[in-house]
């Protein structure tokens, strides 16, 4: 069984998706290691060195996930997990932007997977099946 | 720690506030001297003085309409408010950005500075602590309704001083609605004490004839909350306002979807909150409320956002409620733009208008629904008061300490977490694990047998399903999440 | 002329439909051989047909959505109904451009080949005479839904035999419904002939197995048209229809505005349609309900305007019509573009089915205004029952002639025009002038009395001052036309 | 006191604002000469004829006013009321069109005013009394 790190980035205190996110993944199989909201960078990476996870999901909804995420693939790498997947999902930057252009700010950051405002967990899974070689 | 429900001695006050006001740079501010303060307050005009507007509004039976808005950089936020008045909003806000709420100025400093530098919002809202008192006054100055702070701090005592002292007379928030759906580790006790003195300066302006509203945030979480659960919520956070000299205070809910349950909450909410009041000795009190659209995931497509901001209004109207706060076809995406947010006012407005002669009918389902809403908060009241030996700040930590009172999807470790909402057959917000929740055999049965019902109808188990289902519903175009056929 | 109340005789039916297919050149088309329209009309999948699909809707409680549509062109007129139809328009409609209301083919062709030649709408709807069956055939083959012709003509004879043979399985429209709002100087005996012509039409297919729905037009002139009165007419034309042998009738109703009235209005409508064709001896009638968004004049702004569509949805959605038909944020403008339409279904869509679960509750203002919609219809087909000596035919024509039935704003020279509707304090449509209009004094008085409040409340006379504020004051933004303070 | 010929043109049966119309200007002053709905430009002509009118008032609402006032002024001129003032408003297109160019269509017929959409005839007394002169 895999292990998914999931949490809620920087001061966003959003609960109910991460909530949600925890019984999806569990009841689609996964070992979920939920580390909650206001979590830091450190607070991932950590929970992800100690499961041997293969996924760090990260949740950002309130906005300020642009500053909240930046250097956060160095920080994997300097903890020796640098070749960990990483997602981000939920409203990742403030207001309604051109996604093309947000996504693309986001990979450059170092993120796998990058998600557009309004894309339910479930809409997620078939990419985690295939990353995760299922 | 010390916690009692009990009024904050003036010397004590001030030695706090003393404390208060040297943890940030514009905390030294010399407007933020009190007596400055009292005078600039008593030069703001009464149609910009929040409590008296509400009153006036309260007595003509109107629902008035303030969005919610706040972005960084002091211009464009002027700008903002002043295009929201134009749209028709009654009141203004001033939300405030999520580093301020946790108190991270260094942090908001940060955001507001790139935010100039690189011409585009990277902050949630409007840092006010950093921007200090004379800002503050620019933005009230900018514009000619009344102004109020809306935010999500645990300890909001340096950003209260700093908007009071600008002129803005009013402030959401309270101890427990600002605590367990905004913050994860900060103990209850913490910030009620924070609070108590939030509304101990509101006192202290009353004492000098000065009238400020304070707003306790009634949806807390926004999802699937029970009425009855805030509505107890909103009745403390009353008693302890009113304890520390506060006697202008708007009492809020959060829409369920069901227009009866909605409206009951409403009606509930206003009556039990001057019973309550009265009852514990404290006189002179103005009640109003606030009803809140829809506060859970909004739909994507910008027309059936719209939809909703009017079907929102639409049952306020018909609640009644003082105050509206609208949102935006933007709501599911992100911080809308000035014209999204201008379009939410607009809608929520004509709606008002529409239905400010009209009343909702006497019915006896929405009797029932009143009479239920209440007894479940009398039965926790109860059970609230028992726990704190007859003390409300008391009782409150401990009922929450022993799950006897519980917020679904609430992220503070205060909160035990246990129960799970769902609607029933008519979309009315039950319960369908209860935890340790403080109801008595009779109500957990009446809950039961709702749930039981739904769940019947759909041909499936009572369980967590229900609720993820519900969760989604609205979003989808429907008020109860009932499985595809 | 010899108008009567009965079903006309299979020889002269089709004695005159030799006559009505030689008046322009499409009606010589093949398809338009009974049998063969009998034919394909057997053909049509049952999800496609309005009867059928109006009849499941009403057993579910379901409220569905129609638009209304129609531009000129074949091919844009597919388009937008097929993006009408992925934007949840559950029926689909033709809107008929205004010329071929009057019969005026010619300058219909003219408006058509105009259309194509210069690629912009010259006619306001689709001119489905000059189109012939098998344009229409492609329409409804292009769509997954039923379709119902939508107009306002007072001699549809040839329309009707050609959108049926096409297999649009709806044809709105009525004797009255479609000469008071639409005609100037057609003498009320010659549209409802005409009507008895379309009505037997139907009667025929039915005979032959073939189920088709009727739906007369409630609104009238969307003008603050009392509901008794609107009311009225759809029960005497469900009357007329019966008679020519029509099984599936949809009668309406144009939103007023106040919801306890509206919501009255649809039962009321309901079960007196209901009664008085029992009472006549019609069996076997599929009777159905349709609540028209606000037809008076809409208010420019489209936030506003969706408001308008959402708050009307609300309405509807509690008065449980079986069908809603839904308007436009462009509606104050001009004929709406896909887009724009595609919004307003949308946004009604969203509220229907966040509706879907929820009753309007029982109440005592409910059960009242239900009452005196009932007392005053009732008093009005007593009228007109005896002006005819029985015959409703006879009865109606002789009842508009003297005033005795009296619809506000209409065109028609067949309508005495004396009666003025103005709204009461609870912003309920009454009456203010009554004309000749068939009332008892009791009714009477009650109007009086309300109106009289009203003006009161205003600090001024009761004039035709209230009526003009009132035609207006939706528009505004409000739903009562109070002066200015 | 001067008279105004006001009515609907065309096929065009929209009453509600004529009837308001007419309550408006004879309450504004004028002797109001209504001619209703369904009028062809003919009507318009003959009544401004018969009854000396300063100003006739076309209200098209239903969006085929483009077709059913070309030709008007020729006609006007014909009759011997060539000077006739000649307004036109309502809804008087179909649909939402870009309105600098609809109000040069129809001054190119030879329209004196020409009004877009939604405004009532109140914020339209003020030409008139100028126009005519008072
Ligand atoms: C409920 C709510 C709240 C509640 C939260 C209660 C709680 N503690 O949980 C309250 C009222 C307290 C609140 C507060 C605030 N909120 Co709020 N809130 C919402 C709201 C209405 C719904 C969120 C929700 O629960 N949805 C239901 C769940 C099931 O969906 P979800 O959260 O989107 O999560 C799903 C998907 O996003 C996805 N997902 C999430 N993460 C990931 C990651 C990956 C990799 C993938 C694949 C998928 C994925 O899967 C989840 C399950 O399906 C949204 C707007 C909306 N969506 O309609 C705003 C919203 C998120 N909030 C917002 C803001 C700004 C705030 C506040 C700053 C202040 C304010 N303006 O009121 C504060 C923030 C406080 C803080 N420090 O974080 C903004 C964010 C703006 C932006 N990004 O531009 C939003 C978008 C509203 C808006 N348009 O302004 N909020
Ligand atoms: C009520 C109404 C009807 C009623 C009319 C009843 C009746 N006999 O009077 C009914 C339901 C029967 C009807 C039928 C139709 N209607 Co209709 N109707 C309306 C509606 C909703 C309100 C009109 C109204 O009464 N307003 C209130 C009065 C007081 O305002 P008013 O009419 O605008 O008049 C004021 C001003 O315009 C101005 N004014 C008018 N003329 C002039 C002239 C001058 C010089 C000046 C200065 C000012 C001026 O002063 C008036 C008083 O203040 C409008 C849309 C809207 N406005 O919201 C559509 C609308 C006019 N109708 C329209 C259409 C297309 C039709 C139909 C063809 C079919 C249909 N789609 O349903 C038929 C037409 C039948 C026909 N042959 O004419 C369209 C016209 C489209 C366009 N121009 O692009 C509109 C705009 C709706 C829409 N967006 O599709 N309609």
């Amino acid at each position: 069984m895999k292990t998914i790190v999931i949490g809620v980035i920087g001061a966003d205190v959003h609960a109910v998706g991460n909530k949600i996110i925890e019984y999806t993944l569990t009841n689609a199989g996964y070992n979920v290691v939920n580390i909650g909201v206001l979590s830091t960078q450190e607070d991932f990476i950590n929970a992800a060195i100690e499961t041997d996870a293969s996924l760090i999901l990260v949740s950002s909804l309130y906005g300020h996930g642009e500053i909240d995420c930046r250097g956060m693939r160095e920080k994997c790498i300097e903890a020796g997990i640098g070749e960990i997947l990483l997602y981000v999902g939920g409203n990742i930057v403030v207001g309604k932007q051109d996604f093309i252009q947000v996504k693309q700010t986001f990979m450059d950051m170092g993120f796998t997977r990058v998600y557009p405002p309004g894309t339910p967990i479930d809409n997620a899974l078939k990419d985690i099946r295939e990353d995760l070689g299922e | 720690m010390d916690l009692r429900n009990k009024r904050i001695p003036e010397d004590e006050f001030l030695r706090i506030r003393k404390e208060v006001l040297n943890s940030w740079v514009t905390g030294n501010d010399p407007q933020l001297d009190l007596e400055e303060a009292v005078k600039y307050l008593k030069s703001v005009p009464e149609h910009k003085n929040f409590a008296i507007k509400l009153n006036k509004a309260k007595e003509r039976g109107l629902t008035l309409i303030q969005p919610r808005a706040g972005v960084p950089v002091l211009e464009s936020h002027i700008k903002l408010l002043q295009y929201l008045q134009e749209s028709g909003a009654d009141f203004l806000p001033s939300t405030i950005d999520s580093y301020t709420r946790q108190n991270r100025y260094v942090e908001a400093q940060k955001g507001l500075e790139e935010s100039v530098s690189r011409n585009r919002a990277l902050l949630n809202g409007f840092p006010a602590v950093n921007h200090g008192v004379t800002n503050c006054k620019q933005v009230l100055e900018a514009v000619d309704v009344p102004i109020e702070a809306r935010h999500g701090t645990p300890d909001a005592r340096l950003l209260s001083e700093i908007i009071h002292a600008a002129g803005w007379t009013s402030n959401e928030g309270g101890g427990i609605s600002y605590n367990i759906p905004y913050a994860k580790s900060v103990p209850l006790e913490v910030s009620i004490k924070n609070w108590q003195y939030c509304d101990r300066l509101v006192g202290y302006y009353e004492e000098r004839g000065i009238r400020i509203n304070r707003e306790p945030f009634g949806p807390l979480t926004g999802t699937l909350v029970p009425p009855s659960i805030s509505n107890t919520v909103m009745i403390i956070e009353a008693l302890l306002a009113a304890e520390q000299g506060v006697k202008n205070i708007t009492v809020g809910y959060g829409m369920g979807g069901n227009l009866v349950q909605d409206v009951a909450a409403i009606n509930s909410l206003y009556d039990q909150t001057i019973e309550y009041l009265n009852k514990f000795g404290y006189t002179g009190m103005e009640i109003s409320t606030v009803f809140h659209q829809w506060m859970g995931g909004f739909p994507q497509d910008e027309a059936e956002a719209l939809a909703l901001i009017s079907y929102s209004s639409t049952v306020a109207a018909l609640s009644k409620a003082t105050k509206l706060i609208s949102k935006s076809p933007h709501e599911s995406v992100g911080i809308p733009t000035m014209e999204a947010n201008g379009l939410g006012v607009k809608a929520s407005k004509f709606i008002v208008n529409m239905l400010k002669d009209q009343n909702m009918a006497e019915s006896y389902a929405l009797k029932e629904e009143i009479a239920q809403i209440k007894k479940e908060v009398h039965c926790l009241m109860d059970v609230i008061y028992k726990a704190g030996d007859g003390d409300w700040a008391v009782g409150i930590v401990s009922a929450f300490r022993q799950g006897l009172i519980d917020v679904p999807f609430a992220p503070s470790k205060c909160n035990a977490g246990k129960i799970l909402p769902a609607r029933d057959n008519d979309g009315m917000i039950r319960i369908l694990e209860f935890g340790n929740l403080g109801f008595t055999d009779e109500i957990k049965e009446f809950h039961h047998k709702k749930i039981e019902q739904r769940a019947k109808l759909e041909n499936r188990e009572i369980s967590f399903q229900l609720t993820v289902d519900d969760v989604y519903s609205v979003s989808k175009g429907k008020l109860i999440g009932r499985p595809q056929v």
